[in-house]
């Protein structure tokens, strides 16, 4: 089905109209199976893995399976912050390849996802800090991405509002990616199946996917709540269900599912520029094109399916909120709200096929797969049409675990909850 | 101060009102007066104020809707300077003397706003416009579109100072949480309170009674806000019982916690000394009755945004509560019959009524006999098509049952299109209320364990029956948790009907741009158009539906807005409401400042600070101090004639390397560990071998995690037999001891050991250097001998010291040098450091900081917090030796792995710029000498750095891949974040001593 | 020369009166934790206790008085105590004697300092730190609990019917937790709702 | 959320930490590769009941398995880790399962 180019002119040329000539962003599909590819979740990664394979993978008869909505999921939950300033050379180049995807995304899909990019700085408190983001600075020059190193006047001069004056942890200076920035989460969701879509692929909400058949060693298909589909092949990118839907095909992944809150404050007229980590404490803030302050800190740290979280976390964050931004304090929180975050034993993703033929992984995102959704369609894409990694992602493989070639960038060891 | 305007919409005294004082304030610049009791929106609604705010994206001109904490319109910044509120619904503002407001996100004044322009563009602003377009070319968007969106975006403008006020948390434990205090609440609490319960009823209003102060109608006769004050009293009297008013429950959470916001100080100009201006509440409820009452709502008709078209419930609120009449000339819009209070109530003030628009048919409810009794025309099936006036309500077009249309002046249009109960609380934890067709409302299903909904907040609407409803809650709750509790006898309430028949929207077909903008949502300015287009590009779900229009996502929630617009959805989408569903509510109830959420641990106390007992002498010596978690220490200790901190540091280094210095290592975690397997179980903590430790001995020992990379070292002594006392690094200490306590209690319970932390119980001071023997033998007494025979290298012993002062004594050397660690009770570590200062200057002793510990370790080639990283293995250590292969540790498995013994891992070597002047920077990558600055040639990095006084150069260590085996090379440091390439050679990672003799001497 | 190493206490200050409350440091006590052997080392050291002092060493969070009022054993985890005593009278050389063999005896004298609580409605400011319930049917005279205050780990021990309560706190946050409670009793006589419940 | 330690009674979650599922065991050291892969990486994670290991640190010093419900969060059961683990012993049950 044809849809409208967006552009100025369709926009005006429908204000004319009434805006009656408006056409859905995709359509409703129904399944019409067998399909070659089946992806199951309609999240950022999921319809970005649709869209790829169409677009760059000549893929025909593509699915895209969401038990709900699609980006209902923590595509539509996130603090959408966008950067590549990893320091593993198992990630950097992966994120970095993300990070060139989103810059030229909105006229690659004809949507505007308002990819912005006004940085990322990342304080730090100690000379220690200092010495490991001097570290990841080094090691993202050196794979091409852009890195800052600002002391504190820097700092001072770009936010001179953050606390200077009476800090329990001082500001010694950041790191500053400025071609990291935030994108508009729900948009890159909406904008993938839109762009997807116009390329054939079926986005297929309400349609949860139950069990896997396998036949013969061999994935053929999937039971969902709208009946059995056939596939090809059968790519999971579940994000915070990834065990649940690896459950049916009897894998155990070293994933647990956790918690993560977010934030946003009543709209405001804009005064944070950039996106701020504090590196004393469990807080993070942007500033929506809206106005809302978007902010975030810790998982809550427990197993948890319930999309909520606690009381604990909310202070906690909140605590680091006023000790890094002493303005913000008589600003109101306006609604918090939980994610289910696919946490990794190493903190890093998973892109890999697995030991079920024609079944493949796209999990372990943690807290950080928004940023990584352009580059997790790609590469996910190439593992499902060609059968061997994107070169970016060669490290993301499932068995890295058994080697003990963890991507371990917090080094915190086998234990999610403190990536 | 000019002289006020009067209040000439001021009709009468109102039952929350005060008229016998008069307070002062200015909004926008202009003085006003109101009383004790007023809001903001009832005192300046009293002058005839009915432009308070513009619209989000159209500016339009904007007045109140409603008189409590839902209002999407009438937002103000209260107050200025560091206590500027942005966004402040004026409707919960209570009026204090010189209060003083602004209006907001209008330029150049309210009344005149430039950016009203955008309502002449709406059909090209609906919703999801900018998602079309802005994209071409790429780079404008971030140097024109964004900024452009950026500086019309936001309502208030946040404060730019710190606030100065004070925040405080407190947490509560309750039998019986009652939210809200309207009939329903009140009962309830007097119900469970006269049981014995402890009850906890809070109301997020000033005063208690919810609709009883905005209602006429009577309980036993009287006013019904009397008889709440009565039962107030009569809960005050009751020693279980605590009513807090101003505090809202913002939120439930898992086991039966709730969040609540207490407004201690906002109702006053500023705050006393030392009160806190709000206070977070915690509550802990076994039961939960949320009697919270129920919100009206509005009917979608075009221009039904015009200042002066209220709720109708509001209306009365402001004329009963406050004694305002919010116009003069009013025309109904209804669908149930409780709005026809409305008319009689502004009746009875004298306000007339030109019209009773009620949309049900002829003949169901009383509106006919309403408005005869009142003299209005009536319009039984009719609508209200269209409200005229810019910036303030003139007239309507009423369509009657018929079609036909009229316009009916008119100043003020009272509307209800029903109510719905306000279950926020009861959907936090996820669960979904469920649709009623005959009440028109969603009411809570499931709710969470403990909870019950109570009065209006249930549906039960009718008073005498939210009475009972109430009652009955409190009843039950306080029975639940074990209480004998029976029903209160309650006041006799006027019956009441409601008869309420469907009405969200006076549209008729589809709605499209064509039409004039009637709103659903008011902040967010979202027309029933912007539902139509939504729909019609695909987003039916009602969370689309919400994301794309950005409907319910205003300061208000949405809470007068959501159900119109899933109403409209279901409708153009030929689904029913069930079908279509709501919208999740989270918390905030109502939004809550982040400070109160914070509470009182601020600036210099975010975090609290752990002091070393000697933290005093130290701040008397001058030395500067770094935080080291949550531990402050001292970094160095400048001397008067010394010009920067690397000469301080410097001759600290040198001073411990040619005399004797001194350093407080309290903060190192101490570890006391007894029991007969205690060796057995040291042995399976730490990779090394642990049997054979002889009294009186210590040894180094470094501990894994279970998936093989190394976690910690340090030095364990052991004391007697069955007794050890472990070191920790100051970083991992809490964790480590949490670590030994899960090994202990959970994989070897058999073990018979016990610990318990003796960090605090220890003032520890390092005593290093070559004269460290001769000031300690001035401090330690006589019976021991401290020769290097009788206390060599790696001993340990428990001593006294200065005449009988139980202490301990280490011969541990982190600076390489001939060193003790020297332990005494922490009471007396303060006069230990002066002993020190005082028995030592014979032999030119100073104290030494963190900084020069730091670069006798690095000199020295003793990993730490850099280097051990959690990323790195024994074997990059080069400890790789240390690991037994004969016993079963933690981590000695997966330490076998593979990727973890590849001799191509970085591993630890020592470097040397081969200029000794060039700065090293921790950090830095090594690459093979001239290879290009690209990550393919990445072979390391810098972990620590020093200048190294002893060795007269920039020092490092750091990590590179075939370390060991590459001494000698000349490899390139990168720096590429400050431009700097070093040329720096591979050497042994142990800079000074490298034999280690000092150690001995 | 042992007076050349004088004891320095952790908090400078001495006390805070604030609306008839007082918030004090106590002095130095003689602590010693005990910890529990396996196998028959417990009972036989709740024997022995019981022989020696006349106190059943308690299974819950509780503090119990020895017979002659010298000493009182805290609740300080399963199989672990603290007893406490005015110094001076040879706690921990006496403990060894009576159970040394059958239990892990450490000092803890100087690992916590005491802050005492006392006056009307030091519930209510107890409450601003402590998460636990205070209420009299939940928490009255020797009941004892390890939680936090704020976001310092504290045991809290209230002495007497009329609350009066005392907080072990780790010597070095002795001085934080001392400003945190004199942040909290601040508040109190301004406060509306301030009343004990 | 609150757990009710066995020990100190019902505590808010700022006293407790929290480790992981409970029902994986130490594998012996010469079991295989796999079963030590296994323990250390690879969880269950169910939707619904879930033992899992927390840290009273703030509190008694217990170890705790708690028995809760990950989709509401709801507590069905706490028991001090070392009973559970010497009952374990005792009875050698082995793995995972509390009744
Ligand atoms: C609060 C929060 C803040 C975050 N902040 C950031 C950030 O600032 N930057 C960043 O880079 N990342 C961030 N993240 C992480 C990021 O959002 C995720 O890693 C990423 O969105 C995951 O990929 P996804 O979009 O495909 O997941 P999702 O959107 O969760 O998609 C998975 C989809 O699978 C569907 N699904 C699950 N099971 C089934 C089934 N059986 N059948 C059919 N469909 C199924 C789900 O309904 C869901 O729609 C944050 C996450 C959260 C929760
Ligand atoms: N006839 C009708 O159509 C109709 C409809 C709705 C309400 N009513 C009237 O309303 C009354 C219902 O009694 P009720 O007691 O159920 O409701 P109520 O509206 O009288 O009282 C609810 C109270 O709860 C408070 N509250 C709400 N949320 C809160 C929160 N999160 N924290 C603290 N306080 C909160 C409100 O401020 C209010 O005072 C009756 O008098 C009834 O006649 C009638
Ligand atoms: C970046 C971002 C900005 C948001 N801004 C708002 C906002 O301005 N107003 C609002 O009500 N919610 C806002 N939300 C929260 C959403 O309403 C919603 O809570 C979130 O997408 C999770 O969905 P759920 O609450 O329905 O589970 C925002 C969410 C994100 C991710
Ligand atoms: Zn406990």
């Amino acid at each position: 089905m044809q849809t409208n180019r967006y552009s100025l002119f369709s926009l005006l040329w429908e204000a004319c109209r009434g805006n009656t000539g408006w056409k859905p962003a995709w359509r409703k599909a129904e399944p019409s199976g067998p399909y070659d590819f089946i992806i199951v979740g309609g999240g950022g990664h999921g319809l970005a893995t649709a869209y790829y394979l169409a677009k760059r993978y000549g893929g025909k008869r593509i699915a895209v399976v969401e038990k709900g909505w699609i980006g209902g999921g923590n595509v539509g939950r996130n603090t959408t912050i966008v950067r590549s300033n990893y320091l593993l050379p198992g990630n950097e180049p992966f994120y970095e390849c993300s990070m060139k995807l989103w810059e030229g995304l909105e006229q690659d899909i004809n949507y505007n996802a308002m990819v912005s990019q006004r940085g990322v700085l990342n304080l730090f408190h100690n000379d220690a800090q200092r010495a490991a983001y001097i570290r990841r600075g080094n090691s993202m020059i050196l794979h091409g991405a852009d890195a800052v190193l600002l002391d504190a006047e820097a700092v001072r001069e770009k936010i001179p509002f953050l606390n200077f004056n009476d800090a329990r942890f001082p500001i010694k200076g950041g790191l500053l990616q400025p071609r990291g920035g935030t994108v508009r989460h729900d948009a890159v969701a909406w904008g993938y199946a839109r762009a997807a879509d116009r390329l054939g692929v079926d986005i297929i909400e309400n349609c949860e996917m139950t069990g896997l058949r396998i036949e013969q060693g061999r994935a053929v298909g999937i039971e969902t709540t709208k009946g059995f589909i056939a596939a090809g092949k059968i790519g999971l990118a579940c994000a915070g269900n990834s065990s649940r839907v690896a459950a049916m095909a009897g894998l155990r992944l070293p994933i647990e599912s956790h918690v993560l809150q977010a934030f946003v404050s009543e709209g405001l007229k804009p005064f944070i520029d950039c996106v701020v980590t504090f590196g004393a404490g469990h807080f993070y803030i942007s500033q929506s094109d809206k106005g809302g302050l978007v902010f975030g800190g810790d998982i809550d740290g427990y197993n948890s399916y319930a999309q909520r979280g606690n009381l604990p976390v909310i202070e906690d964050v909140c605590e680091g909120g006023m000790a890094l931004m002493p303005r913000i304090g008589r600003v109101r929180l306006l609604r918090h709200w939980g994610g289910l975050m696919d946490m990794s034993m190493d903190g890093s993703p998973i892109i890999d096929h697995t030991p079920v033929d024609g079944l493949y992984l796209n999990a372990g995102w943690c807290y950080g797969g928004f940023k990584a959704t352009p580059a997790s369609g790609l590469c996910f894409a190439h593992l499902l049409a060609r059968d061997e990694p994107h070169p970016v992602a060669t490290a993301y493989r499932l068995d890295r675990f058994a080697r003990g070639a963890v991507i371990d960038e917090k080094g915190m060891g086998a234990q999610p909850n403190l990536h | 101060m000019s002289a006020a305007p009067a209040q000439i919409f001021r009709v009468r005294s109102g039952n929350g009102v005060d008229t016998s004082q008069t307070l002062h304030f200015s909004f926008d610049g202009k003085t006003y007066t109101g009383h004790p009791g007023d809001t903001l929106a009832s005192a300046l609604l009293a002058h005839g104020v009915r432009l308070f705010g513009r619209s989000f994206k159209y500016h339009r001109p904007r007045g109140l809707l409603s008189a409590g904490p839902e209002e999407p319109n009438a937002l103000v910044e209260l107050r200025d300077g560091a206590r500027r509120e942005p966004n402040t619904r004026v409707t919960v503002v209570e009026l204090f003397d010189g209060l003083n407001a602004s209006s907001q996100n209008r330029w150049p004044s309210l009344s005149f706003d430039a950016l009203g322009m955008n309502g002449l563009f709406t059909s090209v602003l609906g919703a999801g416009f900018y998602y079309k377009t802005f994209m071409w070319p790429a780079s404008f968007w971030e140097k024109l579109y964004e900024p452009m969106i950026r500086r019309a975006a936001g309502l208030g403008r946040a404060a730019d100072e710190a606030d100065p006020d004070l925040y405080e948390k407190s947490t509560a434990f309750c039998d019986v949480l009652v939210v809200g205090s309207g009939p329903a609440g009140l009962a309830a609490a007097l119900a469970a309170g006269r049981s014995g319960a402890r009850v906890i009823l809070c109301e997020q209003d000033a005063l208690p009674g919810g609709r009883l102060r905005d209602e006429s109608a009577t309980l036993d006769g009287k006013a019904g806000w009397q008889w709440a004050e009565q039962v107030r009293q009569e809960l005050a009297g009751m020693p279980e019982v605590r009513v807090m008013t101003r505090t809202c429950v913002f939120g439930a959470y898992d086991g039966g916690t709730y969040g609540a916001l207490e407004r201690v100080a906002d109702h006053v100009a500023l705050p006393k000394d030392g009160q806190p201006r709000q206070r977070l509440w915690r509550i802990v409820a076994r039961e939960c009755v949320m009697a919270t009452g129920a919100i009206e709502r509005p009917v979608v008709f075009p221009n039904n945004d015009r200042p002066g078209v209220m709720l109708a419930g509001a209306v009365r609120t402001y004329l009963n509560r406050f004694g305002v009449s919010p116009g003069r000339k009013a025309v109904l819009y209804i669908c149930n019959d409780d709005g026809l209070r409305t008319a009689l109530d502004l009746r009875r003030a004298g306000v007339a009524i030109a019209a009773i628009v009620d949309s049900r048919p002829a003949g169901v409810g009383g509106g006919a006999q309403v408005a005869s009794q009142c003299g209005a025309a009536f319009f039984p099936g009719g609508a209200i098509a269209d409200c005229y006036g810019h910036s303030g309500v003139k007239a309507v077009l009423v369509r009657d049952a018929s079609g036909k249309a009229r316009s009916i002046a008119c100043d003020l249009v009272a509307m209800s299109g029903g109510w719905s109960p306000n279950v926020a609380l009861a959907t936090h934890l996820g669960n979904r209320p469920v649709w009623h067709d005959d009440l028109c409302a969603f009411l809570p299903s499931t709710l969470p364990p403990g909870m019950v909904a109570a009065g209006a907040a249930a549906g039960v609407f009718d008073t005498a029956e939210a009475l009972h409803d109430g009652a009955v809650a409190g009843q039950r709750a306080a029975v639940a948790c074990g209480f004998a509790a029976t029903l209160p006898v309650l006041p006799e309430a006027e019956p009441t009907r409601y008869a309420i028949r469907a009405l969200f929207h006076a549209l008729k077909g589809v709605p499209s741009a064509k039409k004039a903008k009637a709103f659903v949502d008011f902040q967010n300015d979202v027309t029933a158009k912007d539902v139509a287009l939504a729909a019609r590009e695909g987003f039916v779900s009602v969370e689309h539906l919400k994301r794309y229009t950005t409907l319910g996502m205003a300061t208000d929630q949405g809470k007068t807005s959501n159900i119109n617009a899933l109403a409209l959805l279901a409708e153009i989408t030929e689904r029913t409401i069930p079908q279509t569903g709501t919208t999740l509510i989270r918390p905030p109830v109502q939004p809550v400042a982040i400070e109160a959420l914070a509470g009182p641990h601020r600036g210099t106390h975010f975090k609290p600070t752990r002091l070393p007992p000697t933290h005093q002498w130290a701040e008397e010596q001058g030395a500067v101090f770094t935080a080291n978690g949550l531990w402050m220490r001292a970094q160095w200790f400048p001397r008067s004639g010394e010009t920067d901190w690397l000469e301080t540091v410097s001759r600290e280094v040198r001073t411990v390397r040619e005399a004797v210095g001194f350093c407080d290592v309290t903060t190192l975690g101490k570890i006391d560990i007894q029991g007969p397997d205690a060796a057995e179980f040291l042995n399976r903590i730490y990779v090394n071998a642990w049997l054979k430790l002889a009294v009186g001995r210590v040894r180094y020992g470094l501990m894994l995690r279970e998936d093989g990379f190394a976690y910690d070292d340090g030095t364990t002594a052991r004391l007697g037999e069955n007794h050890y006392v472990m070191t920790t690094t100051t970083a991992n200490a809490g964790g480590v001891m949490a670590h030994l306590e899960f090994c202990h209690q959970w994989l070897w319970p058999e073990l018979d050991v016990q610990f318990i932390s003796v960090t605090d119980e220890w003032a520890q001071i390092a005593v290093a250097g070559p004269k460290s023997r001769a000031v300690l033998e001035k401090i330690v007494d006589a019976s021991f001998d401290l020769s290097n025979e009788a206390f060599p290298y790696m001993a340990a012993a428990e001593l006294t010291v200065c005449g009988g002062v139980a202490a301990r004594l280490f011969r541990l050397s982190f600076s390489g040098e001939l060193a003790y660690e020297l332990a005494v009770p922490a009471r007396y570590g303060d006069a230990l450091a002066r002993l020190l200062m005082k028995v030592g200057e014979p032999f030119g002793i100073a104290p030494y900081g963190t900084e020069a510990l730091g670069v006798l370790r690095i000199e020295k080639g003793h990993p730490a917090g850099p280097e051990l990283n959690g990323q790195t293995t024994a074997h990059d250590l080069g400890m790789g030796r240390l690991l037994s292969t004969k016993k079963d540790f933690i981590g000695s498995r997966m330490a076998q792995r593979p990727a973890l013994t590849d001799p191509a891992r970085p591993t630890l070597i020592g470097i040397q710029p081969v200029n000794p002047e060039d700065m090293l920077v921790a950090g830095s990558h090594l690459l093979p000498q001239g290879a290009s600055a690209t990550a393919t040639s990445d072979q390391g990095w810098l972990s620590s750095v020093a200048w190294s006084p002893s060795v007269g150069s920039w020092i490092g260590l750091g990590f590179l891949t075939n370390g060991p085996a590459r001494k000698g090379e000349i490899v390139s440091v990168h720096n590429l974040l400050a431009g700097t390439i070093i040329a720096a050679r591979i050497v042994d990672p142990v800079f000074v001593d490298p034999k280690g003799e000092r150690l001995h001497g | 020369m042992a007076d050349q190493l004088f004891p320095v206490p952790p908090v400078k200050y001495g006390s805070l009166r604030v609306g008839g409350m007082t918030l004090e440091q106590s002095p130095f006590a003689e602590t010693v934790s005990l910890g529990a052997f396996l196998g028959a080392g417990r009972d036989e050291l709740v024997n022995r206790i019981h022989e020696m002092f006349g106190v059943i060493l308690p299974e819950h969070p509780r503090a119990v008085h020895a017979a002659d009022g010298r000493c009182t054993f805290l609740w300080n985890g399963p199989g672990q105590w603290l007893a406490i005593a005015v110094e001076g009278l040879g706690l921990l050389s006496r403990l060894r004697e009576v159970c040394g063999d059958v239990c892990a005896l450490t000092s803890q004298s100087d690992s916590r300092a005491i802050l005492k609580l006392s006056g009307p409605n030091v519930r209510e400011v107890a409450s601003r730190l402590v998460p636990i319930d205070l209420h009299p049917r939940v928490f009255g005279k020797d009941h004892v609990a390890s939680t936090l205050a704020g976001h310092i780990p504290v045991i809290i021990w209230q002495t007497e019917d009329a609350p009066t309560y005392l907080f072990l706190v780790f010597r070095s946050l002795a001085a934080s937790l001392f400003h945190d409670f004199s942040v909290a009793l601040n508040g109190l006589s301004y406060s509306e709702t301030d009343s004990c419940v | 959320m609150r757990l009710t330690c066995p020990s100190c009674g019902s505590r808010g979650l700022e006293e407790f930490t929290y480790r992981g599922d409970a029902s994986v065991r130490r594998p012996a050291a010469d079991a295989s590769e796999q079963a030590w892969v296994d323990y250390v990486y690879l969880r269950d994670n169910p939707c619904g009941r879930h033992q899992e290991l927390w840290y009273h640190g703030a509190g008694c010093r217990s170890w705790l398995v708690v028995t809760r419900d990950t989709r509401t969060h709801e507590i069905f059961d706490v028991r001090n880790a070392r009973d559970v683990a010497l009952t374990e012993r005792q009875t050698d049950a082995g793995q995972g399962e509390i009744a």
